[in-house]
């Protein structure tokens, strides 16, 4: 079997308004297209195309050996892909929801994250695995959990979250073509909220970069997700009132990019986590203690959390108070400026 | 495997299969039969179109599962326990779960997950299978407590590829539990057919790994639904420990209301299923219990209760967001508290 | 059936001098005998007495019936016990190793968190979830995890992590009289390392307050179960260096007690977290956050945390380097010191 | 069951039960049989030995479990596939692994995991049940690839009430993986006897739940194992599918080095088992494979070969600190880089 990927890499021949939903689509067909090691595997995913029609059309293009529809069982989902892994294919599992991740929890703490160092690098088990994630769609119970934190704790396994079509569709065939698993969470609240030029062809992005979304000088505003869009306009906001907030969209969750932070923060001063899952334990604790760790001397004021509260996600009729709102964004920006 | 034949009561025309059966078949079970079936097709069908109309959330229906789920819910006594899936509204509401919090649930309410007081109703299980060992554990509980009582756990074909159906039956089998594990095999787990779900013929031949007893009943066929439960239930009241039961049905429309089933099944596919309630119908009608007087009194009844549940759910009181907060701890964190106060401070300034 | 535990409460009749392991077994038998709702189940806790010997003598005493062996099945062990929980009983679920916790971790994160708040409290599931953790013994893989930053994100779930043979038993009954779920980690390298006196009857310790351990001016050590002895024997070798270490255990780790941190971060303005678990994603991290929030104006040095490495903990030859040692932990306390 | 009797080909006197089977039984499958077995036995006595003088850290100890062991290992050929547990190290000497490196791993060493370049043996999983669904995806990819390995997966009786186990073999049966599901049923896990661990009979009836092959055999009973394994992969490699064997054997000692038995198992259980070696002996006596020189020459080398390998591993280069950071990830964060390099640093100051 044999990779072609150099072919072509990073020419941008040309591109197309995408959605998000419609990036990921297209970065799975380039990486079944460009390396025939690469399979997915999942819950509903070949005929159906995904519940929410991220493999639409693979397997009728690919055919049912490359995209393949499993049975209900995650922990066989990630274990199986384990095996597939270390014998030489690069499974790209579907996770439904985040929420039903837990299951499969056991295999990828154990074997997923701890293969290569328990063999010295003899066996590993490069793959990605997919997973929506996120509130305010008005999904069922558990189909609306932010899990990250459970997995950016979990030594050997890289977890990337991009917030917009481009940055998906190139950090995607990133995580597939790293050496290490990948965890590869998708903001389901935009996977068809905004449309972008997406290249169709072959290209990546960094792991462990974040980038800056807005630049702005008072306060820096952290987020990753679904949350992204939400710093971006209260950004805006704040400006009409004279706060000039810096937009920081970290992309990649482990490992978080430290230098994109201290250099904002040691401008700024101040700044605000926002995120989606639960304050107690949430990733936000992180990125306090990394600004702890390199901008103590500039801070102005405590760095804010403005998160999921710490409940579980509610029913969906509360779940917009659950998640973090424009107004208690601004809340939170106006006391780290007015400290 | 010959060991699981399809067992049935009455045939696809509503005709008992062996005569001998019908002196088991009395007036009251058929009209309460007749009845549920009515009653919560219809309330399927309303929620169907209340979704279309966007005034409730996500709803997956149970169309075509109507006999499997009112017969083993009719079969159960009031102190038994059920632990349904989020597809059996159909047997929470026979058993005596609220109309009204039904819809509320599927309206994205908390309120919903609530049963009336005393009754045994678990809220629905999201992560499939899950619900199987809460059956197992409460059923324990009533044999430790030296009762008679029994716990059913609802469950899915696709649900018998996770591990919790596996470990649950295991607990079962070994602690003896008076569970009745009572699966509806409708054919499909979304998109997924049954015979890509695992490679055994049969759900009931899996009771072989655990040495339980284990039967294949035709799901569509009320009274073989009620009598293999029956059955069940008796071995499970007097020591003789948990069942598992493969309701063999047809899931009609959707997987839920956000699916596409045309996108992996065409449409003739399971055109010769031959719906539950027509088949009932034909069996009223041939063996003397059709009377048009009250088949229609039982329509209207129904139509009124159901628009009436209809409209007190949407009158019912806004939802409540101090319930996120409230009900996470008996003992809330400090904290946690804050959080609450200072949210709510905040949304009296708006 | 019914509960006598007023009969006794907080009637300290004699004390006797007992090892961790022995505190809690102790505890075990108080709450067996005097709630015949409580059962202990487990891999290998009736006959054999538990592969630490936690559970010995228990089942001789109160029966099959009471203290159950059950299956080699974590999420069967859980998903059982919610179901006897919501029906009377109070299980005392014993998960052999906390490396063994992650096959339940769906059961506990989707139902046992979940079912008061989703059923607005008509069904319940008190129990108390033991799970021995921790490095330090040369146990196989696995064995050694520290995984309570998995659970304090977790809304719907305390968490308790004692560090002395007292505070162990007194809080173990605590976790199991208390209407809400209980993680309760016990560092089972601290099962056998001292005796201390032990109340033999019925008492409690408040679950949610922290515990100051040593007195002190210049820096607070903050840390919980095995890294509390450590942390004590840093403080006096700091000591006799001329440095006074505040040394305070959480004991509690969700909720934790933010009010003992603040109070003594603000005296010290000096603070040095120390932790098991990995660094990225650990609970010092929360910890942090909590400085950062209750204490800001006062800290004269960023927040140090000596954590395990960002690695799974390797195998048993080179535990004792993964773990923080006292030599990590004195370099913290010089840095926050001369920072 | 009727449908999963122990299949024997020797009796406990080392007799054949059916003399036809005489002719499949070669002098070279017997020396190597017994080679191995001899082998594995005096590992297994060294290494717990070792532990008691400290040498060593925890042991789990195979006595007892020798013929099901190396005949299962024998039976592969070596592009196959080995997913075993941490008490398998006795097939994985077999099959290959590096005795040396297998004492370390017993020592605390990241190297005991690490197989011979080419071996295609995995490390010991430690979590129960979890490798044997890395053995189905790993010989599906052979079945991908179009080769003919296959892989097996070990496992005790206990591993059978985890998760992991139903969804490995709903797995191995839904895409018909040329996997061998090899259980050890030992009668114990750690202190709870089979007969506690699971309701049904036998592990092989587990089978049925999958509509896989399964089979029960005398695990004590090296040539049984073996053409039952023979049997399995042949129809693994031609496309057959996977096959669950269950060995019926027994642990002989304590769970581990830190176990103590005496505490739930009275010593008279399990007397009347026939060691496995001793078995083969009256073997090979009976059917004339005994001879005096062989034996001695086997024994000589064997003892020579552990000497040599226990001096190996305790002259072995200390555990190195920086391996436990460096094989993590092949492209390691920043941050971690700067852990390590403190931490080296710090040690270096020391
Ligand atoms: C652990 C878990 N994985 C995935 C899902 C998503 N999901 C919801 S329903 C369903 C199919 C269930 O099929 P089946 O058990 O046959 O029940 P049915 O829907 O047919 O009633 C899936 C995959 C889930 N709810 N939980
Ligand atoms: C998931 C998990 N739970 C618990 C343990 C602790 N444990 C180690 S071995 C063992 C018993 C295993 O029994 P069995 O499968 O029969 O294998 P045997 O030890 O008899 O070879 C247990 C409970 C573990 N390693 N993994
Ligand atoms: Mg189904
Ligand atoms: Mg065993």
């Amino acid at each position: 079997m044999k990779t072609k990927r150099q072919q072509s890499k990073d020419e941008y021949i040309a591109t197309k308004s995408m959605t998000m939903i419609q990036a990921i689509n297209d970065g799975m067909k380039t990486v079944l297209e460009n390396d025939e090691t690469t399979l997915i595997l999942g819950e509903d995913i070949g005929k159906n195309g995904g519940v929410f029609r991220a493999t639409d059309g693979l397997q009728e293009q690919f055919g049912e050996e490359r995209v393949i529809d499993t049975p209900l069982s995650e922990s066989g989902i990630i274990g199986a892909s384990v095996g597939l892994a270390v014998n030489g294919f690069k499974p790209i599992a579907e996770i439904q929801f985040m929420g039903f991740i837990y299951p499969a929890y056991d295999q990828i703490m154990t074997h997923v994250s701890r293969i290569r160092m328990r063999t010295m690098g003899r066996f590993t088990v490069p793959m990605v695995i997919r997973a929506p994630y996120g509130a305010g769609v008005r999904a069922p119970e558990i189909h609306s959990d932010s899990a990250e934190a459970l997995f950016t704790h979990m030594p050997g396994i890289k977890v990337i979250c991009p917030a917009t079509p481009f940055d998906a569709k190139g950090l995607f065939i990133s995580a597939v073509e790293a050496p290490d698993p990948v965890l590869f969470m998708e903001p389901l609240h935009s996977y068809r909220s905004t449309r972008e030029e997406v290249p169709t062809g072959h290209y990546t992005i960094e792991i462990g970069k974040g980038k800056r979304r807005i630049e702005g000088n008072d306060v820096t505003l952290i987020s990753w997700g679904a949350m992204v869009p939400l710093a971006e306009k209260v950004a805006k906001q704040a400006d009409a009132k004279g706060i000039s907030c810096e937009v920081i969209d970290l992309r990649t969750l482990y490992p978080i990019d430290h230098d994109i932070l201290a250099e904002s923060v040691q401008k700024t001063g101040r700044a605000v986590v926002i995120h989606e899952a639960p304050r107690t334990g949430g990733l936000g604790n992180d990125v306090v203690s990394i600004i702890n760790d390199t901008a103590f001397l500039y801070l102005k004021a405590p760095v804010e959390r403005v998160t999921g509260f710490d409940v579980p996600v509610p029913l969906s009729s509360l779940e917009n108070h659950y998640l973090p709102t424009p107004q208690r964004i601004l809340t939170a920006i106006e006391k780290v400026m007015y400290f | 495997m010959e060991e699981y034949p399809l067992k049935q009561i009455i045939d696809e025309q509503g005709n008992l299969v062996d005569m001998q059966d019908r002196d088991r078949i009395h007036k009251e079970l058929v009209e309460n039969g007749y009845y549920h079936m009515y009653r919560i097709r219809t309330f399927d069908k309303k929620a169907k179109s209340l979704q279309r109309q966007g005034r409730i959330g996500t709803y997956p229906p149970f169309e075509g599962q109507e006999a499997a789920q009112v017969a083993s819910a009719l079969a159960l006594d009031s102190d038994d326990w059920m632990f349904p899936t989020y597809r059996d509204h159909g047997a929470m509401l026979t058993f005596g779960a609220d109309m009204v919090r039904t819809f509320l649930y599927w309206n994205g309410r908390v309120e919903g997950c609530v049963p009336p007081e005393g009754k045994r109703i678990f809220p629905a299980a999201v992560p499939i299978a899950t619900q199987i060992l809460h059956a197992v554990g409460a059923s324990w509980a009533e044999k430790r407590k030296g009762t008679d009582h029994i716990a059913i756990a609802y469950f899915g074909d696709g649900a018998t590829s996770e591990g919790d159906f596996h470990e649950g039956l295991n607990f079962a089998g070994v602690f003896q539990t008076p569970t009745i594990l009572f699966n509806q095999n409708n054919g499909y787990a979304i998109s997924v057919p049954f015979e890509r779900q695992t490679n055994s013929k049969t759900i009931a031949q899996k009771a072989v790994a655990y040495d339980i007893p284990g039967a294949r009943v035709d799901g569509n066929d009320f009274f073989a639904v009620y009598f293999e439960m029956q059955k069940a239930i008796k071995r499970a009241r007097t020591g003789g420990g948990p069942t598992l039961i493969e309701a063999v049905t047809w899931r009609v429309g959707a997987h839920t209301t956000a699916d596409d089933p045309t996108k992996y099944r065409s449409t003739e596919i399971g055109m010769d299923v031959v719906d539950p309630l027509i088949r009932m119908e034909r069996f009223m009608k041939n063996y003397g219990f059709w009377d048009d007087a009250y088949i229609q009194k039982t329509h209207q009844q129904v139509e009124e209760e159901i628009e009436s549940a209809v409209k007190a759910m949407e009158s019912y009181s806004k939802a409540n967001v101090e319930d996120m907060f409230d009900y996470v701890f008996a003992e809330p964190p400090k904290q946690l508290l804050e959080q609450r106060d200072s949210y709510l401070e905040l949304l009296r300034g708006q």
